[in-house]
């Protein structure tokens, strides 16, 4: 029997189109948009103003604050404007427009494609590395991973969970770098090790990669420290509490971090960021990302550069299609809808997937005929009818209660609700409100 | 660009749908109606008829001129109202008491509460028991299935069983003085055989118990349903049956009795596990179930009605908020009681 | 037969007593100080519980309304002034009067005027929009026509109009600012009434630079100044690329109306048309007086 | 405020039963048939109007930290005459209506009034108001004793309407009480509605 | 880290001391919801003051609208001193003293006179029982 | 309106022991008045409930009522009437506790050799329009009728229990209660004709 | 055994608020939360019992043998109504914090046609001092078991889209009905 975590879960159709597409590097666009606010915490700091010539890798803008990161230049040119556009969030948010020319890196940044295993550095020096390469969590939340290496004083870190599950319908683009990259995925992990000082890492990898698991299976039997653990499939294994109880059968009591049970949990692709930045000193300028739907011609994983609008990856997968009725920053379960082909890639974009009309529209919603189909699917044993009801009669106390704060949005039950019930839409609307409530009273 | 639509995640459904569930159900009873009209003849079949009719028409003219809401009768939880219903009669009722029935069940069990999943009792048992309690003459005359007729019979007894349900014949027979197992060796007496089979007397879809297993298993497979609730009415009903039987074996019929008739079974696998009236976490369904059993068997034993299915998941309709209130399903990341953190 | 009548009356005299004396000790006990006044003014309140007044229901505001040295900064909504006088009558105080006011929609960004860009396709809720995007159309700051403000109204006194706007019944309408506080986009104003219900106001909220403002819609306000250079009476002010007519202030001229270049400032229940209507200026005028010509109201989802 | 307005009040606009919800108990429990009904609305009708009577004129006399106890003695007073009249001229109504007659005292309708009421106002206007929401009350447990006779024995004060095979048991009994009422109480509050 | 259920209870503070913050609540009374709240009962709608030990830092103003807290397993346990064991006292005596022979009346007249030495006890415990039952006191929003 | 009297302990006693001493005096008056219909309706309940169900007798059967124990709250009477000093037959009050509504209490008449000569309900708990309807049922004709039967030579159980009277449709429970009580005032009248 | 079917019966059976119709306004009034219902249910219970013990006292040592059980209503009314006063006041001294968590925790109990209802039956049915106590101590427990059961029920509804027509009172009245139907199912047990 694999593993996989106990309570709920759901098993959506994987149409993983991109699969076995080989990661392919995506031109450099005439034009990139570099938004301020690509991650969890207080928007960088401007650095550049207009006219500037920047190169790549460049520090265009510093963190602003303890959670906050850097962000560099991802191509070289000339810094066009700094206006604001609508990015993911569907507001105008400030971002540096860069005009590209040439493309000329920064000297400090090693190029090449050597593996360098040794690690020279300390665990201090680790930390800055990956701090100054601006290097935030690329498995969708974007949490600084500086912040995360660090664990607080007093805390045990015992393990280091890899979240390689990319359990999202459609994605690929963690699958593509694990088959191409995995030496240096390895030696990553052997930098967190020492940063944080754990004593084993897990890599969590579901059977739907049997090749991936493979590969690391080999690479990984020549360290006693870092295990493979192959994993049932299930939706959403790849949220952290799921993963760490996957993996260790721990679980993270509820409000607290994973930390509280001696885990740290790092995407893959986090894991290859941290390895350049610190083996390569390369900042986080270019992720890979997923690029698909079902009417795409060219479903495929394309490294490109931060800031690309998506309406070049798009158009290098084939055009978007006719009857295209969503266009999705991420998978179809957790992936936020964009109004237009404009918004970039930033860092936490794993993948862009096209919906057709058919696909895109939700059905008729009904009264809740009490199944209790949403809680059985729930993996945080919340009662997601019951939030939905209670965020529409704006019932704070009761919600606090209810533990809707221990939601952790994955949609399983939207996903599930034969009554084609909006639930997350409304626990989102609840969970808001409810955490300024509690944020109020502190 | 207007076709491009923006929504909060996730994006994807998975297709199940109401229609799909109410609909699966309806497949599962089909066993079970099919039997019934074997059974009980041409008026089986008119009797479901009516009252799945009549459902479907209140629905439709209340929903419509009434809450002036557009209509929902196509999502068929009207029809299993009906099918319940008409499971629930005696073959012989008059027709206008089964659209009485189907008024009440519809328009006071369900839509005073706004319709398909607002009610808090299941509309189909409010139907039946309103019935049962206002034209209780009419409610417990059951005919005897045409298939009994030729066999076996006496001739002189046909008055003392007509219109007996098993439990009936045993509850009066417990009470004019006989032991149970003297009853039941009454040639008129079912055997097991019969009461599986649905050889019996009784309302339309409470007889043929293979039937009713059969609806049970496809249910399960299609995920409609789960086991909880089935499981723990039937399991209650047979350990405290058990336990008084063995106590004494005289006044108490022994569990299998008790499963295959009455309605048991219908109750357990339709009506119990509706999904707006019974608890929603699995702790819940569980002591829904238990709480179903016992209050059975209590009323079966002691109570006046012989049958005490509907007034008991009735009476456990009314627990459900409060079961839903103190069982919760196992939270992520909160300790058992006692343990800190 | 005297004798059951005297044990008659020596028993329940005795209890009478008894219970008398108990009852002096509860009495001494529980002083019930409620001041008499809160239920006459309770009473005097139009009793609709609707937190208008700022108040968990009519009686706070009753107990509140005796408490208060004056009841300047009481008012209840529903009620208005009359109401207020009334409870300023119980209680031997001064009512400032105050004027009646009703909600205004400051928002006309209705189909023509302001091109959908997409389409919103989540729970019917602008709360839910509004945390997801910036809406529909490429203007971020109106109104996006799902329609909280009408299940806040308890009065039913809002609905939403075909042109995917709510609309104020004017009749209706108690100013209780229900509304106000359901729109996340703060459409919604209590605006003073004004007399025979004329009021002047800008209905736009749009904080964008003019360029951007007009692109996305019509009738936006573009913060061109021109108005307060109009304004006779200094009501009008510019701030963040938008104007804003202070009803106070504002003598119902009209003025601005006629110089507005893109109709964003809507003048309602005015006898004749606006003086010199600019032309290209597709502005549904009076939508007050229109109230709810369609009773469409909102679907439950 | 006129005496016509105060008379009449007690039916709809501030029906004890329908509006105020006054009095749930002997509502339900006493309206198995329209006589039922009219018998236990005109005996509290009686006491409403005495007790209205009597303590407006008492209710200067008496302190207020015992005015509850005092009202009380003269409530209850004139429930008991009401209790034995009946027992002596109208036996069987006596028994149909049972323990309700003794709780007329608790009632809140005429502890109520006389609270509210009677302790402020003169004699006649007292009466009037008791005459007024006795009346309503009466009113109200006769429409609801009618319907539940008709729909549960197709009669209605005796007299039948349709013969009673017919007739659903249940508005006869505990339930239908309630759910007649229920029903009333929705379809009054509509007509209200439409009203205004 | 059990769910501890709440009751919340709006009142008003009445005065502040130095320890103690005294607020006024009203007591619903069974007819809280309805037009002749007051009229129905024997007694009228009751105010009570509730004394909540006050934090010498904090900031309430005397007339401030309050909310008073406190958890509802204290509500069961006051309901247990208050009313549930007086009751089980009143059976045990009268059994007891039926068994024993006495007469019906005496048994009752006996069993009444018991709750007296029940207050005295509960007089006597008041201090400890005041450490129990705590409240606390949060603003309104 | 006039001042109010000030609650002072001294007024309050007074007050409420004016007020319950014109009460008291009030009901005991009422009391002393309605007493004699009260009594007498309900005497004449009873004396109706007899005369319904026993031939127009002469004495007075309450004077020469019997009554037999049967436990803490169960007492039956047999009221003898007579004409002309000789027995006619016999007014039992029964009960039975078999009934729906747990129990009934039941006049039955009897010939002195037991026949059935009418019956009357006294106070019942039955569904109304069910159980109820045994107020008329058993004196109609034929198999329903218990009129001018004798328990000893019919057997007073339901049909369905092998016996010889039908039973009220859908009320087999208060039929075989009223037998029971039939039955037992039947047991009760023998014994004491003895 | 008799004293379990009088619980038995006075709880289910003969429901006070379900069948007998006694105590509906505090039934239809404070059902709300299911808590504050739970501690009615014991605060309810307690007031019967006392009553119940003293109204006995009084009908057996006073009414009964001066013959004046016609005055029954008054005096039990005027009993029952300082009683519950008394009973206040006593707490209130004997231990004030307990009085201020019940002040929190419940609404006012007021005597309500129950009480006065369930003293009147216990000397109509002739139950001796024991039953009598029994019948009012389960009497009080199903009044508190209905309005649970109730108060859950409500609670229930305030999140489901009850037709407007429909809300507050007539919904409440409605599923009242029904559960009274569904415990009709307890017919028969005693
Ligand atoms: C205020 C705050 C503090 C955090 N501190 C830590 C930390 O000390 N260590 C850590 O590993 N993660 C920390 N996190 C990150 C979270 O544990 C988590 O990794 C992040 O929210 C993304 O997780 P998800 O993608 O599963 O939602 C912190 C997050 C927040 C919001
Ligand atoms: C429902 C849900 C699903 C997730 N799925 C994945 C996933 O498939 N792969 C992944 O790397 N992170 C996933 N995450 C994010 C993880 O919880 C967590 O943030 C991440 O593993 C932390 O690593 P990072 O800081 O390196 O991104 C998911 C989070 C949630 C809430
Ligand atoms: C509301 C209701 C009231 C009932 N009342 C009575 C009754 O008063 N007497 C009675 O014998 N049975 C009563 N019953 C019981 C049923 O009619 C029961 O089925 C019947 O007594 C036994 O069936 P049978 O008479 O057809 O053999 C009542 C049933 C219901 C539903
Ligand atoms: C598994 C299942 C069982 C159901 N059982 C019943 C039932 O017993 N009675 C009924 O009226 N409707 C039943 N329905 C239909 C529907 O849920 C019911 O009408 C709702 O209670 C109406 O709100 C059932 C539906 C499902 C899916
Ligand atoms: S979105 Fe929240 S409530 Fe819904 S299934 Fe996921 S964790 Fe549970
Ligand atoms: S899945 Fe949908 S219909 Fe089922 S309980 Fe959850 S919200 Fe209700
Ligand atoms: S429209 Fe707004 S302000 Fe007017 S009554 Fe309705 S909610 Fe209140
Ligand atoms: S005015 Fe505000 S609340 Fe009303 S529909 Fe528009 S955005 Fe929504
Ligand atoms: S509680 Fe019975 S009438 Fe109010």
């Amino acid at each position: 029997m694999l593993k996989t975590f106990k309570l709920g879960g759901i098993h959506p159709p994987e149409n993983k189109l991109s699969k076995d597409k080989p990661i392919e590097i995506l031109p450099i666009p005439e034009k990139v948009i570099i938004p301020l606010g690509q991650h969890i915490g207080a928007p960088a700091k401007i650095l550049v103003k207009k006219g500037d010539s920047v190169k790549v890798g460049q520090l265009i803008a510093e963190k602003g604050g303890f959670i906050s990161a850097n962000i560099h230049s991802s191509v070289s040119g000339t810094v066009e404007k700094i206006a604001d556009i609508k990015d993911a969030s569907g507001y105008p948010k400030p971002a540096i427009h860069i005009k590209v020319d040439g493309d000329e890196w920064d000297e400090s940044i090693i190029k090449d494609d050597n593996l360098i295993e040794t690690i020279s550095y300390e665990k201090e020096e680790i930390v800055k590395r990956v701090e100054a390469a601006g290097i935030v969590g690329l498995g969708g939340a974007t949490f600084p991973t500086n912040v995360k290496l660090m664990p607080p004083p007093g805390s045990n870190s015992e393990f280091l969970i890899i979240n390689a599950v990319e359990c999202e319908p459609y994605l690929t683009a963690d699958h593509s770098i694990m088959l191409k990259r995995a030496k240096e995925i390895i030696v990553g992990i052997n930098i967190i090790i020492k940063a944080t000082g754990v004593k084993k890492a897990i890599i969590g990898i579901e059977n739907n990669k049997p090749d991936a698991i493979k590969l690391f299976e080999n690479i990984a039997s020549t360290y006693s420290n870092i295990e493979v653990c192959p994993l049932k499939m299930k939706y959403p294994q790849g949220g952290e509490k799921q993963l760490i109880k996957a993996t260790t059968g721990r679980e993270v009591p509820s409000g607290a971090l994973p930390i509280a049970v001696g885990a740290i949990v790092q995407n893959v692709g986090t894991v290859l960021a941290i390895y350049e930045a610190v083996q390569k000193n390369k900042p986080l300028f270019e992720r890979v990302v997923t690029v698909t739907g079902k009417k795409i011609n060219k479903p495929g994983n394309y490294l490109c550069r931060i800031g690309t609008p998506i309406g070049n990856l798009i158009e290098a997968a084939g055009g978007l299609p006719e009857d295209t009725g969503k266009i999705i920053n991420g998978g179809p379960m957790m992936g936020k809808a964009l109004i237009n082909t404009d918004t970039p890639i930033t860092k936490g974009s794993s993948g862009v997937l096209l919906l057709d009309i058919k696909e895109s529209k939700r059905k008729e919603q009904n009264d809740c005929i009490r199944c209790a189909k949403c809680i059985n699917v729930c993996p945080m044993g919340l009662e997601p009818y019951l939030l939905m009801s209670l965020a529409e009669n704006n019932n704070l106390e009761r919600l606090e209660e209810e533990r809707i704060m221990d939601c952790i949005e994955c949609g399983s039950c939207s996903y599930t609700c034969p009554a084609n019930r909006a639930i997350l839409d409304y626990i989102r609307l609840g969970k808001g409100r409810t955490g300024q409530m509690i944020r109020n009273r502190k | 660009m207007n076709k491009i639509f923006v929504s909060p995640s996730p994006h994807i459904h998975s297709g199940d749908s109401i229609k799909k569930n109410m609909w699966g159900v309806v497949i599962a009873m089909v066993p079970a109606m099919i039997l019934s009209f074997v059974y009980f003849g041409i008026n089986a079949l008119f009797a479901t008829l009516t009252a799945v009719l009549s459902c479907i028409l209140f629905e439709y003219l209340i929903k419509k001129f009434l809450l002036k809401e557009e209509s929902s009768i196509t999502d068929g939880s009207a029809i299993i109202t009906g099918i319940l219903l008409a499971f629930n009669v005696p073959s012989s009722l008059p027709l206008w008491i089964i659209v009485i029935g189907a008024l009440v069940a519809i328009g006071i069990g369900k839509l005073s509460y706004g319709g398909l999943g607002n009610n808090v009792f299941n509309p189909a048992l409010v139907g039946r028991v309103f019935l049962l309690i206002s034209f209780p003459a009419q409610m417990t005359s059951w005919p005897i299935p045409t298939t009994r007729l030729s066999e076996k019979i006496n001739p002189d007894m046909i008055d003392s069983f007509t219109g007996a349900t098993p439990l009936a014949m045993l509850q009066e027979g417990i009470q004019s003085g006989q032991s149970v197992s003297s009853i039941m060796e009454q040639n008129n007496f079912p055997t097991y055989q019969d009461m599986l089979l649905g050889n019996i007397g009784g309302s339309l879809g409470e007889v043929a118990a293979i039937a009713i297993i059969a609806g049970l298993i496809f249910m399960l497979v299609r995920k409609i349903i789960t086991w909880h609730i089935p499981t723990a009415i039937i399991l209650t009903v047979a350990a405290f049956t058990g336990i008084l039987n063995l106590c004494s074996p005289d006044t108490y019929a022994d569990p299998l009795f008790h499963l295959l008739t009455g309605g048991l079974l219908l109750g357990a696998v339709f009506m119990a596990t509706d999904y707006v009236t019974s608890p929603m976490s699995k702790k819940g369904m569980l002591v829904y179930g238990v709480g179903i059993g016992l209050l059975t068997v209590i009323i079966r034993i002691w109570g006046s009605y012989p049958e005490g299915m509907s007034f008991a998941i009735l009476i456990m309709n009314a627990f459900t908020p409060l079961i839903n209130k103190y069982f919760k399903p196992k939270r992520f990341g909160i300790a058992k009681k006692g343990g800190k953190k | 037969m005297y004798f059951t009548f005297l044990l008659t009356i020596i028993s329940l005299c005795a209890i009478g007593i008894a219970a008398a004396i108990i009852l002096y000790f509860v009495a001494q006990k529980f002083k019930v100080d409620e001041d008499p006044r809160i239920d006459q003014v309770e009473e005097a309140l139009p009793g609709a519980n609707c937190g208008g007044c700022g108040f968990p229901g009519c009686r706070g505001m009753a107990e509140a309304c005796v408490k208060a040295e004056d009841l300047d900064s009481l008012f209840c909504p529903v009620g208005g002034t009359d109401t207020m006088k009334d409870v300023a009558s119980i209680l031997g105080k001064e009512v400032k009067e105050q004027a009646p006011k009703i909600a205004v929609v400051r928002c006309n960004g209705t189909c023509e005027n302001r091109p959908r860009k997409n389409t919103y396709d989540g729970a019917l809720s602008c709360a839910i929009q509004s945390n997801l995007y910036g809406g529909e159309t490429d203007c971020q700051f109106g109104c996006l026509g799902c329609g909280d403000c009408v299940s806040a109204c308890q009065f039913d006194a809002i609905h939403m109009g075909e042109n995917g706007l709510p609309i104020v019944d004017q009749d209706t309408c108690v100013a209780c600012g229900a509304c106000v506080s359901a729109c996340p986009k703060d459409i919604i104003e209590l605006r003073n009434k004004g007399p025979k219900d004329r009021r002047v106001y800008v209905a736009c909220k749009n904080e964008d630079k003019g360029g951007i403002a007009k692109k996305a819609c019509n009738t936006a306000c573009i913060g061109c100044m021109k108005c307060v250079k109009e304004c006779p009476f200094d009501a009008i002010t510019v701030k963040n690329n938008l104007s804003y007519i202070d009803p106070d202030k504002c003598k119902l001229c009209r003025k601005c109306v006629a110089v507005c270049p893109t109709g964003a400032i809507q003048a309602v229940n005015f006898p004749t048309p606006t003086p010199k209507p600019k032309p290209k200026v597709s502005v549904k005028k009076d939508i007050d007086k229109e109230k709810a010509i369609n009773k469409t109201e909102k679907k439950e989802e | 405020m006129s005496q016509l307005n105060n008379l009449t009040k007690g039916f709809l606009r501030e029906n004890p039963v329908f509006v105020l919800l006054l009095g749930m108990c002997p509502t339900l429990g006493t309206t198995t048939s329209a006589i039922n009904g009219l018998g236990m609305g005109l005996a509290t009708t009686f006491v409403l109007i005495m007790s209205n009577m009597v303590i407006s004129l008492v209710a200067n006399l008496i302190p207020d930290k015992i005015r509850i106890p005092g009202f009380i003695v003269i409530i209850a007073s004139f429930v008991t005459i009401v209790d034995m009249t009946i027992a002596a001229y109208l036996p069987s109504l006596h028994e149909s209506l049972g323990l309700f007659i003794p709780l007329i005292v608790v009632n809140c309708i005429v502890l109520g009034r006389a609270e509210s009421f009677a302790s402020k106002n003169s004699l006649i206007p007292s009466a009037i108001d008791g005459l007024s929401m006795g009346l309503g009350f009466s009113f109200a447990l006769t429409l609801l004793g009618s319907i539940r006779e008709i729909l549960g024995s197709g009669k209605i004060f005796n007299f039948e309407v349709f013969n009673d095979q017919y007739g659903m048991l249940v508005f006869v009994l505990a339930p239908g009480g309630f759910l007649a009422l229920g029903y009333i109480i929705a379809i009054i509050n509509k007509i209200k509605k439409a009203i205004s | 880290m059990n769910d501890t259920k709440t009751i919340n209870h709006i009142g008003k503070i009445e005065h502040i001391n130095d320890n103690t913050i005294v607020v006024k609540i009203q007591n619903q009374s069974a007819c809280a919801g309805c037009h002749a709240r007051g009229a129905c009962s024997m007694a009228d709608v009751k105010e009570k003051l509730i004394d909540i030990d006050r934090n010498p830092n904090d900031n309430y103003k005397i007339g401030e609208v309050v909310k008073i807290v406190c958890d509802q397993d204290l509500g069961f346990i006051a309901i247990f001193w208050a009313y549930v064991l007086p009751t089980i006292l009143i059976f045990t005596s009268i059994i007891l003293l039926l068994k024993l022979g006495y007469k019906e009346g005496l048994a009752g007249f006996i069993s009444l006179c018991i709750l007296i030495p029940y207050y005295i006890t509960l007089f006597l415990f008041r201090k400890k029982l005041k450490k129990r039952f705590t409240f606390r006191i949060e603003q309104i929003n | 309106m006039s001042k109010k009297i000030k609650s002072s302990f001294k007024n309050m006693v007074l007050v409420l022991f004016s007020v319950t001493l014109i009460a008291s005096a009030t009901v005991a008056y009422v009391y002393q008045l309605t007493k004699e219909p009260i009594a007498k309706a309900k005497l004449n309940k009873q004396i109706q409930a007899i005369k319904d169900v026993v031939p127009p007798f002469t004495n007075n059967p309450f004077k020469e009522k019997i009554n037999i124990k049967v436990d803490d709250k169960h007492t039956i009477v047999i009221f003898p009437a007579k004409k002309n000093g000789e027995l006619i037959g016999a007014a039992v009050k029964t009960y039975t506790q078999k009934a729906f509504g747990g129990e009934f209490w039941i006049m039955v008449g009897f010939k002195p050799d037991g026949t059935i000569i009418n019956y009357s309900i006294l106070e019942h708990k039955e569904t109304p329009g069910l159980g109820s309807k045994m107020d008329v049922w058993f004196k109609e004709k034929g198999k329903k009728s218990i009129i001018n039967k004798n328990p000893s030579t019919t057997k007073f159980t339901v049909s369905k229990d092998g016996g010889d009277i039908d039973a009220i449709t859908a009320a087999t429970i208060s039929s075989r209660a009223f037998l029971d009580a039939v039955e037992r005032g039947y047991k009760a009248f023998i014994k004491q004709n003895k | 055994m008799e004293y379990l079917l009088i619980i038995i019966s006075a709880i289910f059976v003969n429901n006070i608020v379900l069948t007998q119709f006694l105590g509906i306004c505090p039934f239809l009034g404070v059902s709300k939360k299911v808590s504050t219902a739970v501690g009615m249910g014991g605060a309810v219970t307690f007031v019967m019992t006392l009553a119940t013990l003293v109204t006995y006292l009084i009908q057996k040592e006073i009414l009964d043998t001066f013959g004046i059980q016609y005055m029954q209503t008054i005096t039990y009314i005027l009993v029952i109504a300082s009683l519950v006063q008394m009973l206040e006041i006593i707490l209130k001294k004997a231990s004030p914090s307990l009085y201020q968590a019940l002040g929190v925790f419940l609404p006012l109990i007021t005597t309500n046609c129950a009480v006065l209802g369930v003293a009147i039956m216990v000397i109509q049915k002739n139950y001796n001092l024991l039953e009598s106590l029994i019948f009012a101590a389960a009497t009080a427990i199903g009044f508190a078991l209905a309005l649970v059961l109730f108060a859950g029920l409500r609670e229930h509804l305030d999140l489901m889209r009850i037709p407007k027509g429909m809300k507050g009172t007539p919904i409440a009245l409605v599923t009242a009905g029904l559960l009274a139907m569904a415990f009709m199912g307890f017919a028969g047990i005693v």
